[in-house]
């Protein structure tokens, strides 16, 4: 056994896992998740990290091009997935490790440095056009655009990026692509866009098996909300760089979907959300930050980046002694803001905003896009 | 004390190498208690020999229209700097090279980062790469100055730029004792210098690894592997500016420094998972309106005692 | 061994020197400027001048990742995928500079250079310092104020909002107006 | 090595930054220039120091006062090619001479 295949082995044991999702993917993302965290496999910030690259719920059209990139740009040795639902996820990963261990998958020939017409970079990230002002027409060696200028906020004319976010990003909500013009890192401009789906939406589940007349009882309703709520807070955590306390609430999160009973979650749940709430730290970077007036119709978005985390963990605890209840749920729709409202106020939220502060914001308000479906565009801001 | 020993030359990379490990380790064993799923300290062990097993094979990657030569120079420059750093550490009473100017030569080798930073941010012609390269610039300008005024306190107190004599000046009471504003800023820079939490945000995860977006392979390897290395040298200095050294009853001189420095560093590791990534935009105005003039009051209270004594 | 060094670090000044002048990207030119700075500190250190030279190298790596920042925030062609070239009187300043050198080198080797008076201190960062606090105290003061003044004038210079646009008119407002929030709060 | 030799470095990496300060346009590049004439400067210091006056530390002082300069002349520049570039968008000596009057 030669050197190669000794280190390919030895790194196939602890594969960094890339887990993106397509609308409707929540279900198999959160078991891709709970996999590789049991199996101590880390989560990769970008293709150039992964040796898994998961693609978790349908690929459909408009998905087919980013998910392709997204696939090539990891380096070799890689492998590919698609997990279109959640059954038999830990089979898959186990089979994708063991491939990974033989050389991974060699079945497309195309170099991951990109060839031109794609990009260069992974999909948030087309080549970084900060080449030169643009006041002449030309194109650059190797297709690259030259720069437009712009005002920027210092009142300076400087270069402008065109930087798409997502479709396909980890830790973003699921067909969101936001437009964004960027002046250093600061939106100047954005425009935001849906894709992928329609699909039907996972936590809105139970509200819809009851609406189709299927019995749903109060707890399975109340685990979901707050499993919800808990996923939220785990991207939330994670855009923020709490890495701790955004497992902790992934992990509460599985075991309460698996049906762990509230007196064993219980103190544990109240300890992440003390954990949390008491931490001047986060307050401290989370405070002023998209602020929304307490006017606008969308009620879970009032308030700041603060206020709105702060909401889910009361929410959280408030429904946390209604998880065992095996009364039926009365007839209703689902308690959340419809998704088309957020995402109508994002454009306004991000413009002005640094990189970092807009991940913040877009993770804050969390929309969940699944049932907004077919491709639409709002307008910008 | 302290005296030059050249062949430490050799035995010195090897340590960092073991202590740089040994960083990894921690840290994965942190996390995976986090996960709720404590490991045995043999799997946590295997975890940074599995993490550069992956990247030895990894592609290396290219992107287009890149300035392969700069991407290439920061990347190899952070882990050069990290050792040429290094080159004043003093373990026990030996250095490789106990310099006269030793404090400003370990600054001036560390602050190599920022060009490293940069450079490995601008080469891959990647937005979010540049722009974790610039957050490491602005981190810069927000931890150095503080940064500067701890060591400049150490050495007035020693009045010495040498580390030996720096050491030599803490036989009776460590620097820690009198000057903890300014060990406590040392170890917040020292934080930043590399890096590393609460101050990542140069490689944020929101930022898909920031200055490290495009590295892959070998270059990931030497990069991220430099900015431990970073993160030893960095907490290893503190042991000789601040916690004298090599002293300590018993125990041989070079034992207590590997001590002290596994305490530092385990401390700097453990605290930079219990808290989110702070933003240089909220950092900057802390570091300037409040560190400095701390360190700048720390500095002449030190002054004051050494004129007065 | 010092000979040796001598030219490769003077060689490299000279070529990267010379680079600044010749590469098309921006970042390019300013770490050649950088690298020509850091074979300078070697002369210095090479000349038995530790201090000098490690604070030379700690200034303008610091000094050279902050120009390159402004480097690529103003000029054409950052990244010098564009060939361009941005001279005037080219043919001229190379016979002025030609011609300065010539000059320089001819002073250089005919002036008969005094004799060696005296022997370095055996601490030459001492030395500059009870200098700096003895004799050349006023040349430190002056430097000092040079330096304040250049901050407060640089600032006035570079930035587009004073006081009064940060905290309205009557400068009462309860809170700056700032694109972005600062982390102390005012 | 010999004063001589040390001074024909300073003298090259004058006449180098004498050749980019005449012929770049731009006021950014006019300024790298100028740092690496005063490059040149700090090699004539040192090297004086050490061959012609070791015992008193004026040439020391005089590479402390070159360094400072160049921290204020960089400073002061992109001061004012800030102040000039959101004033007229332009970063070169000719276009600012031209708009001058």
């Amino acid at each position: 056994m030669d050197l190669t295949s000794r280190l390919l082995r030895l790194g196939a044991g602890r594969p960094h896992v890339l887990l993106v999702e397509a609308p409707g993917g929540t279900e198999p993302r959160l078991a891709v998740e709970r996999e590789a965290r049991t199996r101590g496999w880390p989560a990769a910030g970008s293709p150039a990290d992964a040796d898994l690259v998961v693609i978790a719920g349908r690929v459909t059209d408009d998905l087919a091009a980013p998910a392709d990139r997204l696939g090539r740009q990891a380096p070799r040795p890689r492998v590919r997935l698609a997990a279109p639902d959640a059954s038999s996820t830990g089979r898959l990963l186990e089979e994708a490790a063991a491939r990974l261990a033989a050389g991974g998958d060699l079945e497309d020939d195309a170099p991951a440095s990109a060839p031109p017409e794609s990009h260069s970079s992974h999909s948030p990230t087309p080549p970084g056009d900060h080449a030169g002002h643009g006041d002449m027409e030309m194109d650059m060696p190797g297709g690259v655009p030259m720069a437009d200028r712009g005002e920027d906020r210092d009142g300076l004319l400087l270069d402008q990026l065109h930087v798409p976010l997502g479709p396909l990003l980890p830790d973003w909500p699921a067909g969101l692509v936001v437009q964004t013009t960027l002046q250093g890192d600061v939106i100047q401009d954005a425009r935001v866009e849906v894709v992928g789906g329609p699909a039907s939406s996972f936590w809105d589940e139970p509200w819809r098996r009851l609406a189709s007349g299927d019995p749903v009882t109060v707890g399975a309703a109340s685990r979901r909300r707050i499993a919800g709520h808990l996923d939220s807070l785990a991207r939330l955590l994670t855009v923020a760089g709490w890495a701790d306390a955004a497992t902790r609430a992934r992990q509460l999160r599985d075991e309460l979907l698996a049906g762990a009973p509230a007196a064993e979650l219980g103190p544990r749940l109240w300890r992440l959300t003390r954990r949390v709430r008491r931490s001047r730290t986060l307050r401290w970077l989370t405070d002023d930050l998209g602020a929304v007036p307490a006017d606008t119709s969308v009620v879970r978005a009032w308030g700041d980046v603060t206020a709105r985390w702060s909401g889910w963990l009361a929410a959280a605890e408030q429904l946390l002694p209604d998880i065992d209840r095996s009364d039926r749920l009365p007839l209703g729709d689902a308690p959340r803001d419809p998704p088309a409202e957020l995402v109508a106020m994002l454009p306004g939220l991000l413009t002005g905003t640094e990189l970092a502060t807009a991940r913040l914001v877009v993770a804050s308000l969390d929309p969940d896009l699944a049932e907004l479906g077919t491709p639409a565009e709002v307008p910008g801001g | 004390m302290v005296e030059a020993a050249p062949w430490l030359v050799l035995v010195l990379p090897a340590m960092l190498a073991v202590a740089t490990i040994g960083v990894v380790t921690f840290d994965a064993a942190l996390a995976a208690r986090a996960a709720g799923r404590p490991e045995s300290l043999a799997v946590s062990a295997s975890v940074p020999f599995r993490e550069a097993a992956r990247l030895l094979v990894g592609q290396r990657r290219t992107t287009l229209a890149a300035d392969g030569v700069l991407w290439r120079a920061g990347v190899i420059t952070l882990p050069v700097a990290a050792l040429s750093a290094a080159l004043v550490l003093p373990l026990g009473t030996a250095s490789v090279a106990d310099l006269a100017v030793g404090v400003v030569w370990f600054n001036a080798m560390e602050i190599l980062a920022w060009a490293a930073v940069w450079l490995a941010g601008w080469g891959p012609n990647s937005a979010f790469s540049l722009v974790g390269g610039y957050r490491f610039v602005a981190q810069g300008l927000a931890y150095e100055l503080p940064h500067m005024f701890a060591l400049i306190t150490a050495a007035t107190a020693a009045g010495t730029l040498r580390i030996g004599g720096i050491v030599e000046a803490q036989a009776d009471l460590w620097f820690v004792v009198w000057m903890p504003v300014a060990f406590v800023v040392y170890l917040l820079s020292a934080a930043a210098m590399a890096f590393w939490g609460p101050f990542d945000a140069p490689v944020g995860r929101e930022l898909a690894g920031g200055a490290a977006a495009e590295l892959s392979g070998v270059d990931r390897l030497l990069f991220l592997g430099g900015r431990r290395l970073l993160l030893v040298v960095a907490a290893a200095m503190a042991v000789p500016l601040f916690l004298g050294g090599g002293g300590g009853p018993l125990l041989p001189a070079w034992l207590w420094t590997l001590l002290k420095t596994a305490a530092v560093l385990a401390a700097v590791v453990w605290l930079g998972r219990r808290f989110p990534t702070v933003r240089m935009e909220r950092f900057m105005e802390v570091a300037w309106m409040v560190l400095i003039p701390l360190t700048i009051l720390q500095a002449l209270v030190v002054s004051l005692v050494v004129l007065v004594r | 061994m010092t000979a040796v060094l001598f030219w490769v670090f003077g060689i490299g000044a000279v070529v990267t020197g010379f680079l600044v002048f010749r590469l098309d990207s921006m970042a390019q030119v300013t770490f050649a400027l950088l690298a020509s700075f850091l074979f300078v500190a070697g002369e210095v250190v090479l000349l038995g001048l530790g201090y000098l030279g490690v604070v030379i190298i700690l200034m303008m790596v610091m000094e050279m990742v902050i120009m390159a920042v402004f480097m690529i925030m103003y000029m054409m062609n950052p990244a010098g995928l564009m060939p361009m070239a941005m001279y005037h009187n080219k043919r001229g300043s190379m016979l002025i500079s030609v011609g300065t050198f010539v000059a320089l080198a001819a002073g250089i080797i005919v002036v008969d250079w005094p004799a060696r008076s005296g022997r370095p201190p055996a601490d030459t960062t001492y030395a500059l310092g009870e200098s700096l606090m003895g004799p050349q105290m006023l040349t430190m003061m002056t430097l000092g104020f040079v330096l304040f003044a250049t901050i407060l004038a640089t600032v006035l210079l570079a930035t587009s909002r004073g006081r009064y646009d940060r905290l309205g008119d009557d400068l009462r407002a309860p809170r700056a107006d700032d694109p972005v929030r600062g982390g102390i709060g005012r | 090595m010999t004063l001589e030799l040390f001074l024909l470095l300073a003298a090259g990496l004058f006449a180098i930054g004498l050749y980019g300060a005449l012929s770049q346009q731009s006021v950014v590049m006019l300024m790298m220039g100028l740092e690496l004439m005063l490059n040149g400067v700090i090699v004539a210091a040192a090297a004086f120091w050490y061959y012609v006056a070791p015992a008193n530390a004026d040439g020391q002082v005089l590479i402390i006062v070159v360094i400072t300069a160049m921290a204020v002349e960089m400073a002061a520049g992109f001061a004012v090619v800030t102040a000039i570039f959101r004033a007229r968008d332009v970063d070169m000596t000719d276009m600012a001479a031209d708009l001058a009057g």
